[in-house]
């Protein structure tokens, strides 16, 4: 499998998610310049990186939408190709439109760095078949502004269609407003588009895929995409 | 600015008649305006080290493992494999004290431009930082703005922020304490300095444009502040970590193709201290037109040109012929890369605006020829009284657990998570240790390494004696590093104190030094590097003396690397070192007796020795499962902490009847680890100890979720819940205000 | 030469923790009669242009495309010559 | 009730990233006529006085005591009633 990670000025998890999926998953990776106009080579998935493109400077992601190749990334996410927005390629992702709703300021004003619990919502994508259905996972967060808004209907709609895939939760897996640190909507710590091939999350499965760091549940994240793409078999199939 | 009428324009740059008729001789001319403000940055404090540097070269600097000792950007230790890491602290006191934010945030791009002018990839940042009491609204303020300004430049520019410390004290109401540190990893052959040599090699800026920020911030770091500094203050200095991002990855890439023959970031004094310590370490002279720097503003005169301190900026000697390669791959990354001037082989630093000559003075007269000044020491008068102080016959507290939990809640003693939880600490994926242990470990990736990292001092000791105090700050970051089974390799320093003109101030200086070096000579950690803030003083009264130590250690094998918890049901607990009466300069003694006097804990190198040599054996030999120092709040706190980081209880019997409870439980005598064995190990363990002379007493057993600590005369029994909501909620209680 | 002057807020419907923060602060500052504060952006765009038609056309599709986002916030714009 | 609108900006010799950011931003979506760009705060503060005068000294010390940072920035207000 050969996966692009998009290099966008002030990206800073490039080479974390580099790392996990050639080093870890033993996967073929390249990293993409965000200035380039296409794709050098066919990749089975997409993966924009965390950091803060462009200094985050006036709205997260809003001026690395404009990147030359996010046409390519658009294009890929509408053929139904696989692309994975971490933290601020999840921003990227709504600004951009691949995803609805948007994210803004933490409810108390405040960068936070921390372990959270995530709740598996919908292990029924490519990016969450190796969980389990309401697995809790470790998984650590470290944003300032990644609380997921959006309007009534947009969320009515998120949930109708299983979008939610993971949601902050208590150690326990449960959803209460104490775990919902950082202010989103309804939890939400991560989503998935209508077609179910573009998720966006704000928590890093990169950053808990080894075990030396102290924890390896993020890596299923990416192990996921790897058994999705070979034609992969959903847990319980 | 140039038309000032006064008749001594040199005393209003902060340079002396003396210092001034020293210039005169050695151009032997009268130094126009442009000369005269190069001058006063250069010969400041900040730039000249012209009060500290007799005292500075009594350190060890020395050692198979050092490959770059002071006198670069950083200091550079090897690790083996063909690796290395530079390291290095920096000050940012006064800018900080102004505006909090920016000021911390620059003080961070400083330092991490130190780090990668060297041909380092840096890895980790920490930070040490001392305010006034929470209770004051200003130092809450200033620590707010400070932990943000160091979170918003670290987060976004992608180092992982993963250890530092914090103290609270009232002598720092006025002057707060930032000292930044950052680590890197480099690849021997890539090793860089900042050196012009090669006469007709091109010298370019490259990096962001330059503005009219922070003109004469050195001379202004280099006085006390007072009422006035608020109205003289420069320009403040906006960090733009975005654009460090980029120049960091453009520099590191330009490293890498071997066209550099120099690189020197723009730090204090920008322009002119880059261009006259480059040319002054080749022994050659630099030619530049101010005319060719990209610029920010319009109509900036030479003057404000070679003396702004516009962050992002870095000055690049590359070989002749290749400015093309270099300013493409500036490009690439969005930057500025311009030629604008040339190495020369007459020694000195001309500055031109198109034809017209503006400055020219010889280059190590910027640098080397400054007066240095063998101060005056003398101790200070009341001291020996307070050491004196007799604390033998304090009354004991009634009700050692309530005393217990108040000290836990101390904002000096308590969890900083509050802090750490602000900064990215693990961007990168290499933290294995986060903050909150002794010390933070990083791996680094492709061998099987890791780097352990700390920053200490405790500056009442310092205070109460500087001489212990030194060997203190020392001994308790190699400790630190030790708990988590690394080898000290190396040292970086901060010296923060106040006037140095004052005799006082610089026994203090002189005496902590010592200590410093003594210490640094018996654990084989030479020092590399470090930075000097004097005149850290408000209203005339001085910050408590405060000597920062910041340490690295190397440990083989990253999956041996030990933390602070407790982990199993049933291990035993043993403390490695002894207990001794010492309550002077303690957290203790200032909560509960109101008391900042006696005789800091003593510290015995000797002992200090065996006690890391054999922690480090038993470490590698698999024999613990966990080892942390006991440092503010003694024993009582080490064991508290212990518990938390593993969610597991102890039970605890203090047998020695010799000691007041109070000294046993809460005195801060050094030299001393709490272990954890299983049952298995133990006679293994205390026949290691035999072997290194150390005394090892068992404490209890790890059980639980209370932590129980019984002696003869008292009992604590507390479950984790009540502890940790004391020891993590203190500081964000003080600071919702 | 053209100058815009262009305000982005946040949409009511959103919740703008920073302008509680400032409610708050300015509250225990002793402004108690503060009844709401909201906190948005300004920005000042400098631009040449032809003339006032071309510099309203410019700005308004700035705002659209870059300067706001429209599923939280709002923009207005005032231009002014020189 | 009246409403304070304030705007505060950076010091004109105050290094504004956020606003470079913008304009090259913008540069690269094809807007090449401009000039520059200053990001800066937009509050609105509602809030009840007596009369008018009243309402402007307190804007006037708000901005002074918190919304605007002297060090770096400058401020101004308009007020508007009801
Ligand atoms: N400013 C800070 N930034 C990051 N981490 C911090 C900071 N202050 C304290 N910490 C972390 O909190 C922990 C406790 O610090 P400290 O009490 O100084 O430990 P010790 O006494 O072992 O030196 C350490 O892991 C330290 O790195
Ligand atoms: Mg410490």
């Amino acid at each position: 499998m050969k996966f692009a990670v998009i290099v966008f000025p002030g990206s800073n998890c490039d080479a974390d998610c580099f790392h996990v999926v050639k080093e870890v998953m033993g996967q073929e990776a390249d990293y993409v310049w965000h200035q380039d106009q296409t794709f050098k080579a066919q990749y089975d998935c997409i993966v924009l990186p965390g950091g803060f493109s462009y200094g985050d400077y006036l709205r997260t992601g809003s001026i690395a939408k404009f990147s030359p190749i996010m046409i390519e990334v658009i294009k890929f996410a509408t053929q139904g190709g696989l692309v994975l927005g971490i933290c601020n390629g999840f921003q990227i992702l709504t600004e951009a439109g691949l995803l609805p709703g948007a994210l803004v300021r933490n409810k108390d004003l405040k960068f936070v760095c921390k372990d959270t619990f995530l709740k598996v919502e919908n292990n029924e994508t490519p990016f969450t078949l190796d969980y389990t259905q309401g697995q809790v996972i470790q998984v650590p967060v470290a944003h300032g502004e990644g609380a997921y808004v959006c309007d009534e209907a947009t969320l009515e709609k998120l949930k109708a269609n299983k979008q939610i895939v993971f949601r902050y939760s208590t150690s326990g897996g449960e959803t209460s407003p104490e775990c919902n640190f950082n202010g989103s909507s309804d939890n939400i710590a991560g989503i998935i588009n209508e077609k179910g091939n573009v998720l966006g999350m704000m928590p890093h499965p990169e950053r808990c895929a080894e075990t030396v760091l102290g924890n390896d549940l993020g890596k299923h994240v990416f192990t996921s995409i790897v058994s999705w793409l070979k034609g992969g078999r959903r847990n319980g199939e | 600015m140039e038309s000032k009428t006064d008749n001594k324009p040199w005393v209003e740059l902060g340079l002396t008649d003396y210092e001034y008729e020293m210039i005169k001789g050695i151009l032997s001319r009268e130094p126009n305006y442009v000369e005269l403000g190069m001058f006063s940055v250069m010969w400041s404090e900040h730039c000249s080290y012209k009060n500290s540097r007799p005292v500075l070269k009594t350190f060890p600097t020395k050692g198979a493992q050092v490959l770059q000792g002071p006198g670069e950007n950083a200091g550079v230790i090897d690790i083996g494999d063909g690796l290395a890491v530079a390291f290095k602290v920096e000050s940012h006191n006064h800018p900080s004290a102004i505006e909090p934010y920016q000021g911390a945030a620059t003080g961070v791009g400083g330092i991490i431009r130190d780090v990668f002018t060297m041909g380092a990839r840096p890895i980790a940042l920490l930070n040490s930082l001392r305010f006034g009491s929470l209770s004051s609204a200003r130092s809450r303020y200033l620590f707010n703005g400070v932990v943000s300004g160091i979170a918003g430049y670290g987060n976004c520019i992608g180092i992982p922020t993963v250890g530092g410390e914090v103290y609270f004290h009232p002598s720092y109401e006025g002057n707060p304490i930032v000292n930044a540190m950052c680590v890197g990893i480099l690849e021997h052959k890539d090793l860089a300095k900042g050196v012009a040599s090669g006469v007709g090699n091109p010298v370019m800026v490259v990096g962001a444009k330059t503005g009219r920020d922070g003109i004469c911030g050195a001379s202004f770091a280099s006085e006390e502040l007072n009422e006035a500094s608020e109205e003289k203050r420069p320009a403040v200095q906006v960090g733009d970590p975005f654009m460090e991002k980029l120049l960091m990855e453009a520099c590191l890439e330009l490293i890498k193709t071997g066209y550099v023959v120099g690189m020197q970031d723009m730090g204090a004094a920008g322009l002119t201290s880059s261009s006259c310590e480059m040319a002054s370490k080749g022994d050659t002279g630099i030619e530049m037109d101010v005319a060719l720097i990209p610029r920010r503003e319009k109509g900036m005169n030479p003057y404000e040109i070679m003396l702004s301190e516009s962050q992002e900026r870095m000055l690049v000697v590359p070989m002749k012929g290749k400015e093309d390669q270099v300013k493409s791959i500036f490009k690439k990354w969005g930057l500025d890369a311009v030629v604008v001037g040339i190495v020369t082989d007459d020694g000195i630093l001309r500055i031109k605006e198109g034809e017209k000559v503006v400055a020219e003075i010889p280059a190590k007269a910027l640098t080397e020829m400054c007066p240095v000044f063998e101060r005056e020491a003398k101790m200070p008068e009341q001291l020996a009284e307070i050491q004196k102080c007799n604390l033998g016959e304090l009354p004991e507290p009634t009700n050692y657990q309530k005393t217990f939990l108040d000290l836990l809640a101390r904002p000096t003693i308590a969890s900083k998570e509050w802090v750490y939880e602000q900064y990215d600490y693990m961007v990168g994926i290499n933290t294995v240790v986060r903050p909150g242990a002794d010390a933070a470990v990083v791996r680094v990736k492709g061998t099987k390494k890791g780097i352990a990292l700390t920053i200490d001092c405790n500056s009442r000791y310092v205070y109460l004696n500087p001489y212990v105090g030194g060997k203190i700050a020392v001994s308790e970051a190699a400790r630190n590093l030790v708990c988590t089974g690394a080898k000290p390799l190396g040292v970086t320093d901060c010296i923060n104190f106040g006037n140095p003109e004052k005799p006082e101030i610089f026994w203090q200086f002189k005496e902590a030094a010592r200590g410093i070096g003594e210490a640094c000579r018996a654990l084989n950690t030479p020092v590399t590097g470090g930075n000097v803030s004097f005149y850290n003083e408000t209203k005339g009264e001085a910050v408590f003396p405060t000597p920062t130590v910041g340490m690295v250690g190397l440990i083989d094998d990253i999956e041996k690397v030990c933390t602070l918890s407790f982990k199993n049901q049933d291990d035993l607990i043993y403390l490695l070192g002894e207990n001794r009466d010492e309550l002077g300069g303690s957290e203790f003694l200032v909560m509960y007796h109101g008391l900042e006097a006696g005789m800091p804990p003593d510290l015995d190198l000797e002992k200090e020795t065996s006690l890391q040599e054999c922690t480090l054996k038993l470490i590698k030999e698999d024999l613990i499962n966990s080892a942390h120092d006991c440092s503010e709040g003694g024993l009582s706190v080490a064991l508290a902490e212990c518990c938390l980081a593993g969610g597991m209880g102890a039970q605890i019997r203090l047998e020695e009847s010799t000691l007041r409870p109070s000294s046993l439980l809460f005195g801060e005598t050094q030299s001393r680890i709490i272990i954890s064995v299983s049952r298995e190990n133990a006679d293994k363990v205390k026949a290691m100890a035999q072997s290194h002379s150390l005394p090892i007493t068992k404490l209890g057993v790890a059980q639980g979720k209370s932590l129980v600590i019984n002696g003869n005369s008292f009992t604590i029994n507390l479950t984790l819940n009540e502890i940790e909501a004391r020891y993590k909620g203190a500081i964000p209680c003080l600071m919702k205000g | 030469m053209y100058k815009a002057l262009v305000y982005v807020t946040l949409k009511p419907s959103i919740l703008d923790p920073q302008g509680t923060a400032v409610k708050k602060g300015l509250e225990s500052l002793g402004f108690s009669d503060v009844m709401d504060v909201r906190v948005g952006k300004y920005l000042e765009v400098s631009l040449e242009a032809e003339d006032k038609q071309e510099a309203l056309t410019q700005v308004e599709e700035m705002c659209k495309k870059l300067l706001s986002n429209p599923v939280i916030e709002d923009y207005c714009f005032e231009l002014v010559e020189g």
